[in-house]
């Protein structure tokens, strides 16, 4: 039988030694200054100009529909909306460091990656007008996506319960050995719940090939960090959990692709979790129903806006001569003609018929289900002004 | 007395209660200063200091256990959680040691001072995980309390009552009704009683039995069964448990009909044990079957909301299936 | 055909699950190279390697968020949780994760292959946290489905069943009949149907309803029963979700009486679902009221644990009852 | 509005730098070796001989219960139990350090650190026999102690939960202004849970004064450290949370008093949480449902033999001519003898009559509950023999 020794690492004292400040300083990678210029002794990622402007225009593009869609929200057009400006490197470029075969499991703020995996601006507005088109049918409430062909597992509300699930999710991918790894995504809040402690740990025990990726933007809801966790940021977590642990500056395109990339490539060859804690600052509010007004200042949003991501990366790209400012503004206008087009077209569309109801319970919906819509059908048939949305199409 | 919101009632219940006694603390996500997400607990912290109304990290399981351990130290816990589809992470914290705390140590420890609240219920909008009504998950637990209020006057009522109980509640709040119910409330200090039910309408020929914002549904199925001649007995549960078997068998003895209603799904909901309950001690008054109209046996739909709920013309429905059986 | 327990039933069902298809994989607290602490898993560690069966760290909530992740992935996840006692950590990832995957993706994404195995019920003197029947925490539900076996035959072919069904199944196995429970059980592959109540035997008089361990409690009282004339009609429910209106109903409709029983508290337990499920169908057959014989609204006691029981000569008593109504 | 910056600690770097083993060496404390001889630059902690001498009777006792309760339970007195065998030094010199009005929240393991506050042999007993005279009413499984006047809460056997419980304990100790702390135990395993995440991250947050010790034995039943695991064991964790921490080596009571006197000292003066992992090893079975040989070698046990706690400090009192090596050995026989006299008294005590069943779920019993009483009276006088144990009191 197998010898063990749960003290073989450790060393003694004699004297009793608190310790405080035990951890090394755990940096946060920076290529781009946030005026655009890289640092002088940063070696820029391999990039092509052709996928460094598919990531600046994924990431205009997520800005242009976050701006929309808050304002079709205050029109009473869709019920709810979550933006994630200033937040979209963090999103768009740790996507596109991965391979589509990759499975991403996002916490509901990362339409960035989700955009840069292919989601049409249709789908996006499919999927915040509840109908028929959407492949989640309606189901749950604006921004949770989910595509099966992109692999981008369908959002679900409750927090940090994606964090264990990615865990297992990759020991899958492991097991039918698929080069793949599974990318989670998750705020500095949810972090706080205990899901995150079981995911982590069970990643670095059962050999997951997973990046769990933490948006530390200072906030959760109208909680800041301070109130959230007494230690260095989430980084700092990681190291005791025994996983490998990188600090990213989110609002730094290069950065965040580098960083990721690096993750991926041990995730795999080493089968084990990496976490990656990107530094960042949600400048929206949290959501449509939110106003950050109550609980932070002018002056702290105004320090970040000035570390723009998108601007830093634009910098750059003009810099290089990879982008031309005019063409730019027009790219910008039609974005923004796009989504409203897509909007105006889209919310015509109805929302699934009444069947859809009691669909996907089950693989297929047992008796007790078959019988409660057939009562309701009858019920709908004797008040179908009543329920306008679904009595047109019995 | 003054008018008050559904909200307004409870920020005020909370007020009372934090100054009569200064070991009653106020905890949640979002709830310090920013009041939380919908406000309940505005300016409890600028009023009695971060200490008393404060902030937690974003964990349900963490909250739920730290207010136990609260209780059990003698303080007055009020623990939030933000959303009631939220409070699952703390399911075991609730239902293995809330719940059974006095009872392992024979009555040497408890935490009867703690009051959990949470909003509950559909009907804004919010789809599968702001939506749901889990009281029937908790009322599977001896040892704990559940109260739901259905206006400001029973919510501040309730609240000081549910407070100041030697037992652990959970108070679950009609978030659909947070701005929409407004009403007289006295500015003084009132208790209303745990566990007894109350007839806010007579009628003959049918008890129709609710809670929380179901009961304006009832009362507006009431109004259209008034039209066509059935008088309707309106029952409001307030109490989940221990319920009031006595009010609501009286009324079922009277009326020998009885219809209950909630939003949660039909499998397992709440109304089924007061229809097990009901069926077996009024037997041989009930003219016909117990009715129930419920949530449909999904998760909350979103594009369907409006299908899915149990609504006056369903509830009005059944009671004229009921009374005409 | 051989003689096993309900263990070795239970493995035995692991081993052909395993054999079969490659991608099914156990894990939970123990189970590797130990077996599990009841034995269920054993060998298994040793046939199929480390990486198909394998101990998890010690957080169920982790074991079902993993599950959970495995299961929408495609692989064939078999998840124990120790105790039915320690599922509660696991309830968000169960209630809110599993039963509501599919239905929230539109059906793109699914975890229909996770079965999650666990111990339940008392008579063990296991007092508060080792003897709990938490089916109805769960039966409240959509989208799971909840099976309980009686004996080892049952067993293995009911969990055969629920891995191989595109439902998540929460299979409750009856711990007191572990190794009490010994029968004859073929070593080939069977099924037996999910969501399909079975009468065991014949009768005229009353119907008896239960499941699990109580099986054997409502066998006894039969017996008994039979001796004072009382013919009753048993009827082993084996899937409590969803569950056999059809096989319980027509069996009302034959005796006119029905007697639930089960081991967790009374008060919104799963009988409370079948009797106000059957009082609805059969209001006419109904000769007397449905009773339920279940256990006290308390935690599950220790000293007193024979005396919380629904033994059978509490079941007999509400047989005589009921038929004497 | 106060300005946030939850960057404001955090430096740069311009190259992916994977953090890896980012932690500080976390040392162990030790001031007795295994023979009892103190390393020569320690500092003995200031005990008096009565002092040491109840540490080491304590131990002496535990060790005797443990032995004794395991063969009542193989002769079926009892229906389980659990010993600590090896592990006396965490429990009994971590108790010794505390003042009265701490409160203990234990696991289960830690019968030592209640026979220090005083437990009495009978009371065991009483616990273990589920007789009317345990104040807890014989509801729970053997070892679910709980002493109210001791300041010992209830033991419940969901692992984990009592972690967060503490620090709330803790912060209501806070807040009424008490000069006392909660000492929170708990195993390596039970570390794995949710809750654990959430208590650590919370007191730290919240500044609750309150020491959360961990018994790091090696083993969660059959699970080993590695599986459960897979970072610098426990210790590691509270850097990440911020909280002050410090390693002792459990089978040393000198190291675990010291330790733990130092934890109390800051816990009280800084309003703060301070971790303590003591590295020990479960030397008994997990319990006398447990059989070890299924998983682990004799020769593993046996290495761990030699560092036993209890000759640890019996050499070191030998030593110092505190200790007379005859006496001990009567000390401990009278032991034996005072236990097995009353596990003979106490086993005859009957349990609580069946009034007790429907108390204290609630304050006072409501109408249901005394309903569901009434008819179990009812039917136990109809069937007096099948209800032996309350029958002849009703
Ligand atoms: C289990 C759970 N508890 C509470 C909520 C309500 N809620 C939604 S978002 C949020 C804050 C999340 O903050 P963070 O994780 O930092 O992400 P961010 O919004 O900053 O991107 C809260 C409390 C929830 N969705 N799920
Ligand atoms: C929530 C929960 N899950 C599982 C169990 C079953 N169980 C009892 S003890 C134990 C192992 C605990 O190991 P550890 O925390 O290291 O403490 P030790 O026994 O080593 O002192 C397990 C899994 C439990 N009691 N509670
Ligand atoms: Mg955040
Ligand atoms: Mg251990």
């Amino acid at each position: 039988m197998k010898d063990r020794n749960h003290l073989s690492d450790v060393s003694l004292t004699h004297k009793v030694s608190v310790i405080d400040k035990g951890l090394v300083d755990i940096p946060m990678l920076q290529i781009l200054q946030p005026d655009g210029t890289p640092h002088s002794d940063a070696s820029l990622p391999e990039l092509a100009q052709e996928a460094v402007l598919k990531i600046y225009r994924t990431m205009r593009f997520i800005r242009v529909l976050d701006e929309r869609m808050v304002a079709a929200q205050r029109q009473g057009r869709i019920s709810f909306y979550l933006a994630s400006t200033g937040e979209e490197a963090a999103s768009v470029a740790s996507a596109a460091a991965l391979e589509p075969q990759d499975m991403i499991m996002s916490q509901y703020r990362e339409q960035g990656a989700l955009a840069y995996r292919g989601y049409s601006t249709e789908a996006f507005m499919n999927q915040m007008f509840s109908n028929e088109k959407d492949p989640n049918k309606g189901r749950q409430m604006p921004i949770h996506y989910g595509d099966k062909a992109l692999n981008f597992m369908t959002i679900s509300s409750p927090l940090g319960t994606q964090i264990p699930q990615a865990s297992g999710y990759a020991y899958g991918q492991k097991m039918a050995g698929q080069p793949a790894v599974t990318i989670c995504y998750f705020g500095e809040g949810a972090a706080s719940e205990g899901d995150f402690h079981a995911g982590l740990n069970m990643a670095a025990v059962l050999h997951c090939p997973v990046i769990f990726f933490c948006r530390n933007n200072g906030y959760a809801i109208s909680t800041p960090a301070e109130e959230q966790f007494a230690g260095d940021g989430i980084a700092s977590r990681g190291l005791g959990y025994g996983i490998k642990t990188i600090r990213v500056d989110g609002n730094d395109a290069f950065a965040v692709y580098a960083a990721t990339k690096q993750a991926r490539e041990i995730a795999l060859a080493e089968n084990c979790p990496v976490l990656i804690e990107a530094m960042s600052y949600r400048l929206a509010a949290h959501s449509t129903s939110d106003d950050p007004t109550g609980y932070r200042s002018k002056e702290e949003e105004a320090r970040w806006q000035a570390k723009d991501p998108i601007v830093r990366l634009g910098n750059w790209l003009k810099a290089k001569g990879w982008l031309d400012e005019e063409q730019d503004g027009k790219d910008v206008d039609q974005m923004r003609q796009d989504v409203l087009n897509e909007l105006k077209r889209v919310e015509k569309v109805p929302v699934c018929g009444i069947d859809d109801l009691v669909e996907d319970v089950y693989d297929t919906p047992p008796w007790h289900l078959k019988e409660q819509l057939e009562e309701l059908k009858q019920h709908i048939r004797q008040y179908p002004d009543a329920y306008p949305k679904t009595s047109g199409r019995l | 007395m003054a008018k008050m919101n559904l909200l307004q009632a409870i920020n005020n219940a909370l007020i009372l209660a934090m100054t009569e006694n200064d070991k009653v603390m106020v905890f949640g996500e979002d709830v310090g200063h920013f009041g939380g997400v919908f406000r309940a607990t505005s300016n409890l912290q600028e009023k009695f200091g971060k200490a008393r109304c404060f902030n937690t990290p974003l964990t349900e399981q963490g909250i739920m256990g730290f207010a136990n351990g609260l209780a059990s130290q003698g303080s007055v816990p009020v623990a939030e959680i933000q959303f009631g589809d939220y409070i699952f992470p703390a399911f075991d914290q609730i239902v293995n040691e809330t719940a059974k705390w006095r009872y392992r140590s024979g009555g040497q420890f408890s935490v009867g001072t703690l009051t959990i609240r949470t909003p509950y219920g559909g009907g804004i909008a919010g789809g599968l995980y702001h939506s749901q009504s889990p009281e029937a998950y908790f009322a599977h637990t001896p040892g704990l309390k559940i109260v739901v209020p259905r206006n400001p006057y029973q919510a501040k009522g309730l609240l000081l009552a549910s407070i100041r109980d030697d037992n652990p509640v959970l108070f679950m709040e009609p978030k659909r009704l947070y701005r929409a119910s407004v009403g007289e409330v006295p500015e003084e200090d009132y208790e209303l009683p745990l566990g007894k039910a109350e007839i806010v309408t007579q009628g003959s020929d049918i008890s129709l039995l609710a809670w929380g914002a179901q009961m304006e549904v009832m009362e507006k199925a009431a109004e259209m069964a008034d039209k066509v001649g059935i008088s309707c007995e309106i029952i409001d549960l307030r109490s989940i448990l221990p319920w009031d078997v006595e009010t609501v068998c009286q009324s079922v003895v009277k009326t020998g009909r009885l219809l209950i209603s909630h939003e949660a799904p039909q499998t397992g909901g709440f109304a089924s044990e007061i229809a097990a309950t009901v069926q077996e001690r009024c037997f041989l008054n009930l003219e016909s079957p117990i009715a129930r109209v419920c949530g449909l046996d999904t998760p909350y739909p979103l594009a369907h909301e409006k299908e899915y709920m149990p609504d006056h013309l369903k509830v009005f429905e059944a009671i004229k299936r009921t009374v005409n059986y």
